[in-house]
């Protein structure tokens, strides 16, 4: 019974910590394209959440099973391989979930194969943690990496507002995304800092 | 009678980060002169909206960070002038409050203020409007239709091309060399009058608060770009005229180029950062996306400065004999 | 490339220069000076460093006794003897009226010191055209030499000379006249000239004054102001603050200057501007040197010439951000010299 | 003669107004983590060209043969992306046989060349679908530069962004990201307000 409250609390950590504490888009700086990129209408930023969660889930608990098994050299290329399997039946969800969504999406669907947040997932965490916790980071990445686009794609629409329609454009080209990332990062930086002033007093 | 123990030195300086401040100031102030005396007061007004933008950007950040409130540097002035100077004079008085934000919230406070802004701020916060912006920062008033401008209001009044639009459109400019040299023709606030712009060089240059090197090193580059690709069929001199005096060359080489902090610090260094700027302002009118695209290419030569610095070693001069103690 | 090392100050030097040499009046239970013994024998080398030796004469320049200093010139023979007869700091005025009141005498005393080591050339340094032409009015045949108004002017006439190919001695300007007194009337060095200045004082004056006497009778001769804050003694650049005014004068005091107000440095961060590099006359890059001193782990191959610091505290005065440059140099220099062992082993 | 100017002409556009780093965005999370690693910045530079060249004359290949399919955009990516992986097999096979002491030193850097070529070549790819065989190796010569460059100048700038005179919150990556977000405004400025 204790354990299992245990592993609760634990799966709830490693979860927060992909959502916000450790967001592998503002703290890893790993797959920023699909938000710098697209991360330009509310509709992009649902369709690419959806496809990242339908493939990066199933590839991390593939690796969870299989990765130790592979030999070290092998596993990247291993990883990049069966992403690219993946990627057909994610796609093809999230294209009955929402119809046209890949061509509409294009490049930035298409490079989700090679998403470093995910391909670094699971290649290095996934062989070596258990399922349970797997999962947890898996989901708790995909929820981080939404909320992310997410609220780019609100500052974006709330910015092209006052824009022109040049303006418009430039606000959804990919510096601008670099810019608001800069400084989510720069918030989700500055509440660890208060965190571990906390901890510190606390102690 | 208490004694104070000091630390040395006890003297007056004659500079200091300030005072070099305040002498670009006073040089970015006399660009004013000319403007004012031909279409009143407007200039002004922009040049006065400006600062109280980048003061106001300046305290914010400070209660942001519950610091101390301190704008004695005066580097966040020398920003906002740059930017006023770049803008035509009938553009709403909100753009250049628009880049000033952009240039000290986003270009200069995070990356620690002065003396560490891997980026001049002044031209990030231009780049950025003339992203967002594009018509309003490159539609000039027409100096010689003689309508009155509003000093606070938007204006409506007729636009001519400016000469370097004119050149990207491959033709020929139609300007006197008079009214050249004293700024009589469609383009930027502060960036026409190049005979001021040539004076306020000099001052700053005889002052030591610029270095002559970045901007010699910048116009030679653009001249000698003019002269052998001419954008438009006619003598190397006259393409080396228009090219020189048209656009924000000049200004961005004068005072924008020079800024110490995010310039190389040798001064082999140096004049290799103004060719490389050079060629890149000269690149970018010629293929970029605008009729001039001045403060892209100073962040380009800004990206590079690091590798400059590291390059060209600077630890021993050359030719020198060192006796011994 | 125009190489233009040290700084331009503002130089104050006519308010002293305008009055002659005071002295400063003694008190009465002083006791008498001691005159030396009358020298025997002919005039030769060992002769004039045992004068120099017996009156206790000590060069204001840099401190050391000067027969030590002759020693050590004779070993190395010099081509040439410079007379140091002008004054770095601003508002310094002691060296030239020592010069102006005593041409000859410091002349002799040059052509003694000159003697003594070995030189065959001596030369009087004087700081600007003007001082030279003065000079030359009152003796035409002192043989003059320029170092020029940069700050610091003794480490760039060395540069100058050294370019030159010439192995140059330097001696101060009131040792010269005390070597002369010494061996002519068996005089010991017992007072020295002192400039006065600073918005502190009421009269800028340069005063004969004992060695050993307190500063306060100096500062109340010329003054003093109540409200002083600040005094100085040295140079207003290398020079130190004094909290105790009882403090006795030295042979090496050259100037005294109290303040009313220590002037304030805001501390900017560098900003790049070069002007430390162009003030060092020693070749130091010292914003290069502060940099890699703020690291955690300061490289030592990038300290580079930090050894060769003089001091002069060019760089700090030439900063205009107000950043402790010479405190990083010197910093700098006391890692590398320990540094040295630890790369060894 | 025109092949070669083409290459040149491809490499040029690669390098500045089609950057895919900086006006696309693409492949930063690779830059970065290369510019932390200086040293091995050149041999991590020659890989990318090596397999964009493969990858893009693969690519063109694929892209031939599956012109008339209606699952192109979907299929696409994935062959391409089995193509690397390939490339990377066979790459770390040959160097592991032949060049043992190369490969321990710089092994590190090969799958993540790999998988950024991937990255690189699909916007190429996607992009044009007719495009010849010497415009592809300029591509390839083109990206392989402009990784250089960029990583070569966020290494440079890397040190200067960290430094104490910055807000906490800033210090590091949020600087770099900034960073990265003005230079790409530069770019941004060749070609104006379009998208890639």
């Amino acid at each position: 019974m204790r354990n299992r409250r245990v592993l609760l609390r634990e799966t709830g950590t490693i979860f927060l910590n992909g959502v916000l504490y450790k967001n592998p888009v503002l703290v890893g700086a790993l797959g920023m394209f699909p938000v710098v990129f697209a991360g330009n209408d509310l509709k992009n930023a649902a369709e690419l959440s959806l496809l990242y969660f339908f493939l990066s889930v199933p590839l991390s608990l593939f690796f969870c099973l299989v990765g130790e098994m592979v030999p070290a050299w092998m596993r990247p290329g291993l990883v990049l391989a069966s992403s690219a399997l993946f990627y057909l039946p994610a796609a093809w969800l999230t294209d009955k979930i929402e119809p046209g969504s890949i061509a509409s999406l294009g490049m930035a669907a298409s490079l989700m194969i090679c998403n470093s947040m995910m391909l670094s997932r699971a290649n290095e965490y996934a062989p070596t943690h258990i399922g349970w916790a797997v999962a947890a980071d898996a989901l708790g990445c995909s929820a981080g990496f939404m909320l992310v686009i997410t609220l780019t794609v609100l500052v974006r629409s709330l910015l092209m507002t006052y824009a022109d329609t040049q303006g418009a454009i430039s606000v959804s080209m990919p510096f601008f995304g670099f810019l608001i990332l800069g400084f989510f990062a720069a918030f989700v930086q500055w509440i660890n800092e208060k965190r571990s002033q906390k901890s510190i007093k606390k102690r | 009678m208490t004694l104070l123990n000091a630390k040395t030195p006890y003297l007056k300086k004659e500079t200091s980060v300030s005072s070099m401040m305040r002498d670009t100031l006073t040089a970015l102030a006399f660009l004013l002169v000319l403007p004012v005396a031909r279409y009143g007061a407007r200039p002004l007004a922009m040049a006065a909206v400006t600062l109280v933008a980048c003061v106001l950007c300046e305290i914010a950040w400070s209660l942001l960070q519950s610091r101390s409130i301190n704008t004695s540097d005066c580097s966040s002035m020398v920003t906002g002038l740059i930017i006023v100077m770049l803008m035509p004079l009938n553009a709403p008085l909100w753009l250049p409050c628009a880049a000033a934000a952009f240039a000290i919230l986003v270009a200069k406070k995070p990356f620690g203020s002065t003396g560490h802004t891997p980026f001049n701020p002044a031209a990030a916060g231009m780049a950025f409007i003339t992203l967002l912006w594009p018509q309003r920062i490159f539609s000039y008033f027409n100096p010689s239709a003689g309508e009155v401008l509003p000093v606070f209001a938007d204006c409506n009044v007729e636009t001519a091309p400016s000469p370097a639009a004119v050149l990207k459109n491959g033709l020929k400019p139609d300007i006197l060399p008079f009214d050249m040299l004293w700024g009589v023709f469609a383009g930027p606030v502060g960036a026409t009058g190049i005979l001021v712009l040539c004076a306020c060089g000099l001052y700053l240059f005889l002052k030591r608060t610029a270095n002559w090197e970045i901007t010699a090193g910048c116009l030679f580059a653009g001249a000698v770009m003019a002269a052998l690709w001419p954008r438009i069929a006619c003598a190397p001199l006259t393409s080396i005229k228009y090219e020189l005096m048209s656009g924000s060359l000049l200004f961005c080489a004068v005072f924008m180029l020079t800024d110490p902090v995010t310039s190389p610090r040798t001064g082999f260094g140096r004049v290799l950062y103004g060719l490389l700027a050079g060629v890149l302002i000269m690149l970018f009118r010629r293929y970029g996306a605008y009729e001039q695209g001045a403060w892209f290419a100073i962040l380009l030569a800004n990206a590079v400065v690091p590798q400059i610095n590291s390059l060209v070693c600077g630890d021993r001069r050359w030719g020198e004999e060192l006796y011994e103690e | 490339m125009i190489l233009r090392h040290g700084i331009k100050l503002d130089q104050q030097k006519a308010a002293s220069l305008r009055h002659k040499i005071q002295d400063l009046p003694t008190a009465e239970n002083q006791k008498k000076t001691e005159w030396l013994p009358l020298r025997k024998g002919e005039l030769n080398s060992n002769a004039i460093i045992a004068a120099a030796q017996a009156a206790g004469i000590v060069d204001e320049f840099d401190g050391v006794p000067l027969f030590r200093k002759l020693k050590k010139l004779r070993r190395l023979k010099p081509d040439m003897i410079v007379a140091c007869c002008f004054d770095e700091d601003p508002c310094t005025t002691s060296a030239m009226a020592t010069l102006r009141e005593n041409t000859n005498a410091i002349i002799a005393g040059l052509v003694l010191a000159g003697k003594a080591c070995g030189a065959k050339e001596n030369k009087i340094a004087v700081a600007t055209k003007h001082e030279a032409k003065m000079i030359q009015k009152i003796n035409p045949q002192a043989d003059l030499i320029l170092a020029g108004e940069m700050y610091p002017a003794r480490a760039l006439l060395k540069r100058k000379l050294f370019a030159n190919r010439k192995n140059a001695a330097y001696i101060g300007a009131q040792a010269c006249a005390a070597l002369l007194a010494a061996i002519d009337d068996g005089e010991p060095q017992t007072s020295t000239v002192v400039t006065v200045a600073g918005d502190g004082v009421e009269h800028w004056r340069n005063v004969r004054a004992r060695i050993g006497t307190p500063l306060k009778e100096l500062l109340e001769f010329c003054g003093l102001s109540e409200k002083t804050s600040l005094v100085v003694t040295g140079s207003s650049i290398t020079g130190r603050a004094v909290t105790d005014l009882n403090e006795p004068i030295a042979a090496t005091t050259r100037c005294v200057i109290a303040l009313k107000k220590a002037p304030n440095y805001k501390e900017y961060p560098c900003i790049g501007c070069q002007r430390c590099a162009r003030a060092c006359p020693r070749g130091i890059v010292p914003w290069k040197i502060q940099q890699e001193m703020q690291n955690a782990k300061p490289n030592l191959v990038r300290l580079t010439n930090v050894q060769k610091c003089i001091r002069c505290a060019a760089c700090t005065v030439a900063c205009p951000s107000g950043i402790d440059l010479t405190g990083a140099v010197r910093k700098a220099a006391q890692l590398k010299k320990s540094g040295d062992f630890i790369d060894i082993t | 003669m025109t092949t070669f100017v083409q290459m040149l002409i491809a490499a040029l556009l690669a390098v500045t107004a089609e950057n895919i780093l900086f006006n696309g965005g693409v492949g930063f999370s690779h830059v970065l983590r290369a510019a932390r690693r200086p040293k091995t910045l050149g041999v991590y530079s020659l890989f990318v060209t090596l397999f964009s060249l493969l990858s893009s004359v693969g690519g063109l290949w694929i892209s031939t043969q599956m012109a008339s399919s209606v699952f192109r955009p979907v299929l696409f990516p994935s062959v391409v992306a089995f193509c690397a992986v390939l490339e990377y097999v066979l790459a770390a096979m040959v160097l592991k046989m032949l060049f043992l002491p190369f490969y321990k030193r710089y092994g590190q850097v090969l799958a993540p060349a790999a998988i950024n070529t991937v990255v690189l070549s699909i916007p190429f790819a996607v992009n044009r679908f007719s495009l010849s065989l010497s415009s592809a190796a300029g591509y390839a010569l083109g990206t392989g530069i402009a990784f250089y460059f960029a990583a070569g100048i966020l290494a440079h700038a890397m040190p200067g962004l960290k430094n104490d005179a910055m807000p906490k919150a800033f210090r590091g990556l949020p600087a770099m990201l900034l960073y990265i977000g003005i230079l790409s405004m530069a770019f941004a400025g060749l070609t104006g307000a379009k998208l890639f």
